[in-house]
């Protein structure tokens, strides 16, 4: 039975267009899978279908019968459950409790009956939830099954996940897979977002091509091979590697040892002068708290850091910083900016504190930030405008800006491209070049295989909190790093 | 629109509290007038005096900041072909100079302040407006153009203390006390030396809540004053709420006795209210207005000008009600109490042995006021003073000697209690 | 409807719409009183067009604006300090304490300004490492102080003092200090404590302008996560703010004990801390809307009184009219605020 | 020796109230410290209808529709407006204190007839003090055991958790600061009517940011709310008993004070926040991104 149709869907934010006359569908019974890059439109299109963005053209048919406009709320009621990449649950509560505030319609009802209502549909998935637990105990898997306990105690028949397994570890991800195929047995619909192929081809029956806001092709799994996809969802052949010219010069100027903090086991790597090391993984395998370890955001219970031989454990970002540490944070908005301030006091967050003595020195930011903008071609050029106004690329930009202008022995990079227009992605990476020709150190982590191949010196690969390799060159090879990243 | 939902709400919360607003504040509608003819007054005619009153509570405290306020609106009817009157209520401390300030630059000449704590501040203010006549209540310190003046209410807490005595069955009395200061020492000790003429075995046990005016407070020494067995109890507290507890505990069948202080409080307990002490500060202010209108006040004599008025100028009444000493009720019983001493009268006539009733009524003629009936009669004449020697502290130390009467100064330092109170510690003394 | 944040452009005239507003609902109260409007308002007026209303006004704005001051910086940095009140007292019996001992103003005045500071950094280290809400924790210190310093001026600060030959004892306050600070002839104002108070509203301008202590906290206001990525300390410039903002109110006590009370009584705390809250929040860390809110809020205060002088208006009225204007600006927030697209 | 004990209970009663009520409105996210405005025009409201009434029930009635519609203006301002709890829970304190003294001046120095202070009692206590004791109890229920409570909780929490399950925010929030409003207003109501008997001006005397203080004190629990009260208002009351051992009251008053920053502390460390910390939005309006 046809669960879903969408036709012709579009949906467009400013002046980029999301989604771009998309058609899609589901049988129940299947497992439907949404690949594409970042960006491609994956999300967006579900987002429409489970009523929280409502699309510019296009209509959406839901067990075959025309639904008008959909709210979250009346698509939940019919039958379409979605488990976002960013989990809606509260902290402080149980699972339970989670669990009944997304269920019961009515404000009474006994908290006891909706407990055995969870036993009961976590059993018959083959998941084991306590439900007395506290979700900020949790672990990212368990988290996600109680997300998908919402959808199921729902009865919802069409499930989205928007990529489910980023932050499972590869038992928790055999797990939801195992669940996911029992959904399918139930005659359920499933849609699995996802920009990894080896998952599509461990459960997928169909999968969906999106590039660029465009279905590029909707195919059976059975028929199709994985280059064949890859092709499909970059357009072009699998990535070539271009050979970055060898490390200018020589001498350690990070060195990790045996770190191990949270999600984080044994990590050890070395960054030479002038050299850029790439991390591959997936996300959620740790990078983020190794980056945040290294830039001393987090504290760490065991290992050691050392920047040029000085033991630099859990010292204040401060320090590093005068250390000469430099970090380009993954959010860059969230975490790169103060919107409210200038484009100038931004540049200036960090060599503020270099210049003039207890008082500000107002001038020399100014024209420091002047200087900045026009060698790192920011736009608009007035650095008295507040931050927030500016577009995406030229946020990066300025935070790039910031960072390199203190001339840092050690760079940190974390996604500095992602979701950034094609000309600033190669200004970033350029960048970021230039920086390691100059001596910089640039510890570089992406989730763009591609990118990394092309810019790393070597490529350490990160999966579940440890490194479990690091290569060279001559031995980036797509297909073995990505069973690197999944083991 | 969604936002019209909550202010229409708002709205109508605020005409609901208008609802019961049935009725308006007390405004005095005349003095609006009064200032704007002040102008003319000041040129032409001398004869019209602008007086002040600064309040450190509400007028509506039912306290001490309302009895002054009654007393300013009494005489401002009295006089008012000639006098011109305003009140400032809940005037802090810190704000009570810059108070005086503002009603000096709209023309006031006398300016009362009520709270001990305006003292200092009225002090500087005296110093610095020599021309402004300045009188201040409860305080110590004078100046040229200020004056004090103050009421005290020992005398009748001294009456009160017999009938305490005489009915009194399980030889506790209890009191709740604002503050310990010199004046409500001098209250409790009275009101002991009274306890312990007509029932020498009682004790009085004495708390202090902290506040002049705390009606949780004050409610709650009162009942564990009453857990404690004191079946009768007197305070020195604003409010009426230590009636009101008395009232409840008659209302539940428990025998409970209070004394009044300060307004009438009858109609808050008036199966149990004995008696007690109303002030009258209308008596006070009007000598002081007249005195100031006829010239006799003026603002270079005022350094030894000490109010400090008791029962027989009328300013203190004994009762708990206007015009009735002691509530009939009690009345018998009273009169069955005798009391082992002699007492002479003004009159000449010696007393032996009277019944508590009579003492009272004697005590009261020896202290300057006369109750005829059915009206007060004062003879400016005191040959009796609770303060009367020998009188021993707590601690077994003899404070009055035999036959010594405590005088002005010693009054108004008092920090000991009397040999059968039981209080808390007392800084120094 | 969609709102998104906008400039600050036309705060000034919503504002002024909006307790325009406020002016209408209390007329309409005070009428329903009894009371003619214009009364109140021509009350409110003469604290600004008399002599006595604005040295009066200037007496209630010096501490104001020292405590709002020192709010408008931790405002800034979205640090809700509340408990400025209790900062306040410490700071006056400190100075009293140092008086006592020293005989020196300015001993007063520097010991006022450290037991302001002192007492303000246990809020900022508790946010800081333990994430305790600071309305609370400075709410709940202030409570503290506050019965502390009843329970020192009951009992071991409690004087006896001799007029003539008679020692009164046993009332609750502290003897008279033995120094004070000058006042302009004819006032109460004392003109160090207003060239504290004014300097205070610039130096905290200067501070949010021209230092870096400025820089971090406007940088914490705005994103704190970028901040701290920036290498800035939470706790470092949280301190420093709340220092500044308890040692600001600690002499703004200080100023009032010795310049205007001259010895502690029960009373002393009289609220200032937290109307300066609220002129804190209107005037912002403009030395201009400081000074302005404060004098505004200082007139309210001596109209207040002018009120009940000259129309005998009860205190009560005074209250609601100050209420209501508060309310109705705080609603004004929003469209100065949030602009509907 | 324990005499104090029954008069603590007695102060406890208003407290409760008042804090049960803010206990719901911050559990929904809202700080509002109106409640000694709300209280303070409860007190009247009661007071003043029960003298024209002779009905305390009736009073306290008026007291709770006053109170939650005064709380409703600060609703309308922190949420609907997003403007300053802090700022305009001061204004609430001005403008219901003031009303309250304007209003109620004809009514100083009436006292209420004896009779309709009356309310059946059981062991010293009064009906109010059992009725409160009971709706803590069943305020805690709803909070810890119903939807409806997991719903209060998850806008205070998470309010974008609340929004993406269909939970109108604003709406939760609104109730449940009316209901702060309607205790609080009931509160005063029981201050003037039930234990006083009276109206004076400032009869509610502090009560109201003591009962702000309690909140934190029993970590936002309304069953820990009545341990409490109880210890506050024994606390309060225990100064009279105390006194004679040379025990400041002064001191004494600042101890649940003391006692609420030991908890505040003891309450973030990360172990037990979860569960008796502060609401994570408290304070913090909410819109839709």
């Amino acid at each position: 039975m046809e669960l879903v149709r969408m036709e012709g869907i579009v949906k467009r934010f400013g002046s980029i267009t999301a989604d771009d006359h998309v058609d899609f569908d589901l049988m129940s019974g299947e497992i439907h899978a949404l690949l594409g890059e970042n960006g491609a439109g994956k999300t967006t299109l579900m987002r429409i279908l489970a009523g929280e963005i409502s699309p510019d053209e296009g209509k959406i048919l839901i067990r075959g019968r025309e639904v008008g406009m959909l709210n979250p709320k009346k698509a939940m009621d019919l039958g379409v459950g979605i488990v976002h990449q960013h989990f809606m649950l509260v902290e402080g509560f149980t699972v339970a409790e989670n669990l009944i505030l997304a269920l019961e319609e009515s404000l009474v009802g006994s908290l006891r009956e909706v407990s055995s209502r969870i036993v009961e549909v976590s059993r018959a998935y083959g998941m084991n939830l306590n439900p007395n637990a506290v979700v900020a105990d949790l672990s990212m898997g368990e988290r996600q099954k109680v997300e998908l306990l919402k959808v199921l105690c729902r009865d919802s028949e069409i499930l989205i996940l928007d990529e489910p397994t980023t932050v499972l570890t590869p038992d928790e991800r055999r797990n939801l897979f195992s669940t996911l195929l029992r959904m399918k047995e139930r005659g359920k619909g499933v849609v699995l977002i996802t920009h990894r192929l080896e998952e599509i081809f461990q459960v997928a029956d169909r999968v969906t091509v999106l590039r660029r806001g465009r279905v590029v092709d909707t195919r059976f799994v059975d028929e199709v091979s994985p280059s064949e996809l890859a092709v499909m969802m970059i357009g072009r052949d699998l990535p070539r590697v271009v050979r970055p010219d060898p490390p200018s010069s020589n001498g350690v100027v990070l060195k990790v040892e045996n770190l191990s903090s949270g999600r984080l086991r044994n990590v050890s790597l070395e960054v030479r002068r002038g050299e850029i090391l790439g991390l591959a993984g997936i996300s959620g395998n740790g990078q983020k708290e190794l980056v945040e370890s290294i830039v001393g955001l987090r504290k760490v219970s065991k290992g050691k850091i050392y920047l040029e031989g000085v033991d630099v454990t859990n010292m204040t970002p401060r320090r590093l910083y005068d250390m000469g540490v430099a970090y380009i944070p993954e959010d860059r908005v969230g975490e790169g900016i103060v919107p409210d301030m200038s484009i100038a006091e931004n540049l200036a967050l960090k060599f503020y504190r270099r210049m003039g003595s207890l008082l500000l020195d107002r001038r020399g930011i100014v024209e420091m930030a002047s200087r900045l903008m026009e060698s790192f071609d920011i736009k608009p050029k007035s650095p008295l405008l507040p931050a927030g106004n500016l577009s995406g690329g030229n946020v990066q930009r300025m935070v790039c800006a910031r960072e390199l202008s203190t001339e840092p022995k050690l760079l940190i990079a974390h996604n500095p491209t992602r979701g950034l227009d094609i000309a600033a992605t190669s200004q970033v990476r350029e960048m970021i070049v230039e920086q390691s020709k100059k001596g910089t150190a640039i510890f570089f982590v992406s989730e763009d295989l591609d990118e990394l191949m092309n810019l790393s010196h070597r490529l350490a690969v990160m999966s579940s909190g440890e490194i479990v390799g690091v290569l060279n060159p001559r031995e980036y090879d797509p297909e073995r790093i990505g069973k690197m990243m999944a083991s | 629109m969604k936002l019209a939902i909550p202010v229409l709400l708002v709205v109508v919360a605020l005409l609901i509290v208008f609802l019961f607003a049935s009725k308006p504040a007390l405004i005095n509608p005349t003095n609006k007038e009064n200032v704007q003819t002040q102008n003319s007054s000041n040129q032409g005619q001398i004869s019209k005096l602008e007086a002040a009153f600064v309040y450190i509570g509400p007028i509506g405290d039912y306290g001490w900041s309302h009895a002054h306020h009654l007393a300013a609106q009494e005489a401002a009817i009295r006089f008012g072909k000639w006098l011109g009157m305003t009140e400032v209520e809940k005037v802090n401390p810190s704000d009570c100079a810059g108070v005086i300030e503002q009603l000096i630059s709209k023309g006031y000449k006398v300016i009362f302040t009520t709270s001990f704590d305006f003292m200092d501040p009225t002090l500087e203010e005296a110093k610095k407006h020599p021309d402004v006549l300045f009188f201040h209540c409860s305080g110590y310190k004078r100046y040229r153009n200020m004056g004090t003046y103050f009421l005290d209410l020992y005398q009748a807490y001294y009456l009160d203390g017999l009938m305490a005595g005489a009915l009194s069955r399980t030889k506790r009395i209890g009191y709740v006390a604002a503050h310990t200061i010199p004046e409500v020492v001098r209250h409790i000790n009275a009101f002991a030396i009274g306890v312990k003429e007509t029932c020498p075995k009682c004790e009085v046990h004495v708390k202090e809540i902290g506040a002049w005016f705390d009606p949780n407070k004050a409610r709650e020494a009162a009942e564990s004053l009453i857990d404690q067995g004191c079946d009768v109890l007197a305070f020195t507290e604003d409010s009426p709420t230590v009636v009101q507890v008395a009232e409840e505990h008659y209302q539940k069948g428990e025998r409970v006795l209070v004394f009044g202080h300060y307004s009438p409080m009858y109609r808050y307990g008036p199966d149990v209210c004995v008696s007690g002490q109303i002030a009258h500060w209308d008596v006070i202010y009007n000598d002081i207005l007249s005195k100031v209108y006829s010239g006799f006040y003026n603002s270079t004599n005022l350094e030894y000008v000490d109010y400090w008025d008791k029962m027989n100028s009328g300013a203190v009444e004994l009762g708990c009600k206007a015009d009735q000493p002691i509530n009939p009720r009690f009345i018998p019983e009273l009169k069955k109490v005798r009391v082992n001493e002699t007492v002479q009268l003004p009159n000449g006539t010696v007393l032996k042995d009277p019944n508590a009733y009579t003492l009272v009524m004697a005590r009261l003629a020896q202290m300057g006021a006369i109750w005829t009936g059915h009206g007060w009669k004062y003879v400016n004449d005191e040959t009796f003073d609770p303060f009367t020697g020998p009188i021993y502290d707590n601690t077994g130390e003899l404070r009055v000697l035999p036959g010594q009467r405590l005088g002005h100064d010693a009054l108004w330092s008092m920090q000991w209690w009397v040999e059968n109170v039981i209080g808390p510690p007392l800084s120094g003394g | 409807m969609r709102l998104e944040r906008s400039k600050r452009r036309n705060g000034v005239l919503t504002r002024l719409i909006f307790s325009f507003l406020a002016v209408l609902v209390a007329s309409m109260i005070y009428m329903l009183q009894g009371v003619d409007p214009l009364d109140v308002f021509s009350a409110l007026i003469s604290a600004f067009t008399t002599k006595v209303g604005f040295s009066e006004l200037l007496v209630r704005m010096i501490p104001l604006l020292l405590i709002s001051s020192g709010l408008a910086l931790c405002f800034r940095m979205k640090f809700w300090n509340i408990g400025a009140e209790g900062q306040y007292i410490v700071g006056a019996m400190a100075a009293f304490l140092a008086v006592e001992s020293t005989r020196q103003p300015i001993v007063a005045l520097l010991s006022a300004f450290a037991a302001g500071a002192v007492l303000a950094v246990p809020p900022a280290l508790m946010k800081s490492r333990l994430g305790v809400n600071e309305v609370l924790s400075t709410l709940m210190i202030y409570y503290v102080v506050y019965w502390v310093f009843q329970y020192l001026i009951h009992g071991p600060w409690k004087a006896r003092e001799k007029v003539g030959e008679v020692s009164y004892g046993g009332f609750a306050h502290t003897s008279i200090i033995p120094a004070e600070l000058g006042t302009v002839p004819g006032t109460r104002i004392s003109p160090v404590m207003l060239f504290l108070a004014l300097s205070s509203a610039v130096l905290i301008y200067f501070v949010m302008e021209r230092t870096k202590l400025g820089f971090e906290i406007k940088a914490f206001g705005g994103n704190p996560k970028a901040a701290e990525i920036s290498g800035m300390s939470y706790f470092r410039t949280a301190a420093l703010t709340m220092m500044i903002s308890g040692g600001l109110a600690g002499l703004a006590g200080a100023g009032d004990l010795l310049a205007i009370q001259h010895r502690l009584i029960p009373e002393f705390p009289c609220g200032y801390g937290f109307t300066g809250i609220i002129t804190a929040w209107l005037g912002g860390t403009s030395p201009l809307g400081l000074i302005a809110a404060n004098m505004f809020f200082g007139g309210l205060l001596v109209g207040g009184e002018e009120m009940m002088i000259v129309y005998s208006l009860p205190f009560g009225a005074i209250n609601v009219f100050n209420g209501l204007i508060l309310m109705f600006v705080a609603a004004g927030e929003f469209l100065t605020r949030y602009r509907a697209r | 020796m324990l005499e104090f004990v029954s008069t603590g209970l007695q102060l406890a009663v208003p407290l409760l109230l008042a804090s049960l009520g803010e206990i719901y409105a911050e559990r929904s996210g809202v700080m509002n410290l109106g409640v000694e405005g709300m209280m303070s025009a409860g007190a009247l409201a009661s007071f003043a209808i029960t003298l024209k009434t002779g009905n305390p029930a009736l009073g306290l009635l008026t007291a709770a529709i006053v109170g939650a519609a005064l709380s409703l203006a600060h609703a309308f301002i922190s949420v609907t407006l997003r403007g300053n709890q802090v700022v305009s829970g001061l204004a609430l304190v001005m403008v219901g204190c003031g009303l309250s003294s304007l209003i109620g001046r004809g009514y100083v120095g009436t006292p209420l007839p004896m009779g309709s202070r009356r309310i059946p009692a059981l062991l010293g206590q009064d009906l109010i003090f059992y009725v409160s004791v009971t709706l803590s109890g069943i305020l805690w229920l709803v909070l810890f055991r119903t939807r409806a409570g997991i719903v209060i909780r998850s806008v205070g929490e998470n309010p974008a958790v609340a929004d993406s399950v269909g939970v109108n925010v604003h709406a939760i929030r609104y109730l449940c600061t009316a209901f702060g409003g309607l205790l609080a207003g009931a509160a005063g109501g029981y201050i003037s009517t039930i234990h006083n008997g009276m109206w004076v001006d400032g009869i509610t005397a502090g009560m109201g940011w003591i009962a702000i203080a309690l909140v934190i004190f029993a970590t936002w629990d309304p069953a820990k709310a009545v341990g409490g009260a109880v210890l506050f208002g024994i606390v309060e009351s225990a100064g009279y008993s105390l006194q004679n051992f040379g025990i400041s009251q002064w001191l004494l008053n600042s101890l649940p004070y003391a006692l609420t920053i030991v908890v505040l502390v003891v309450a973030s460390s990360r172990s037990v926040k979860r569960r008796i910390g502060a609401p994570a939005a408290l304070g913090e309006p909410y819109f839709r991104e």
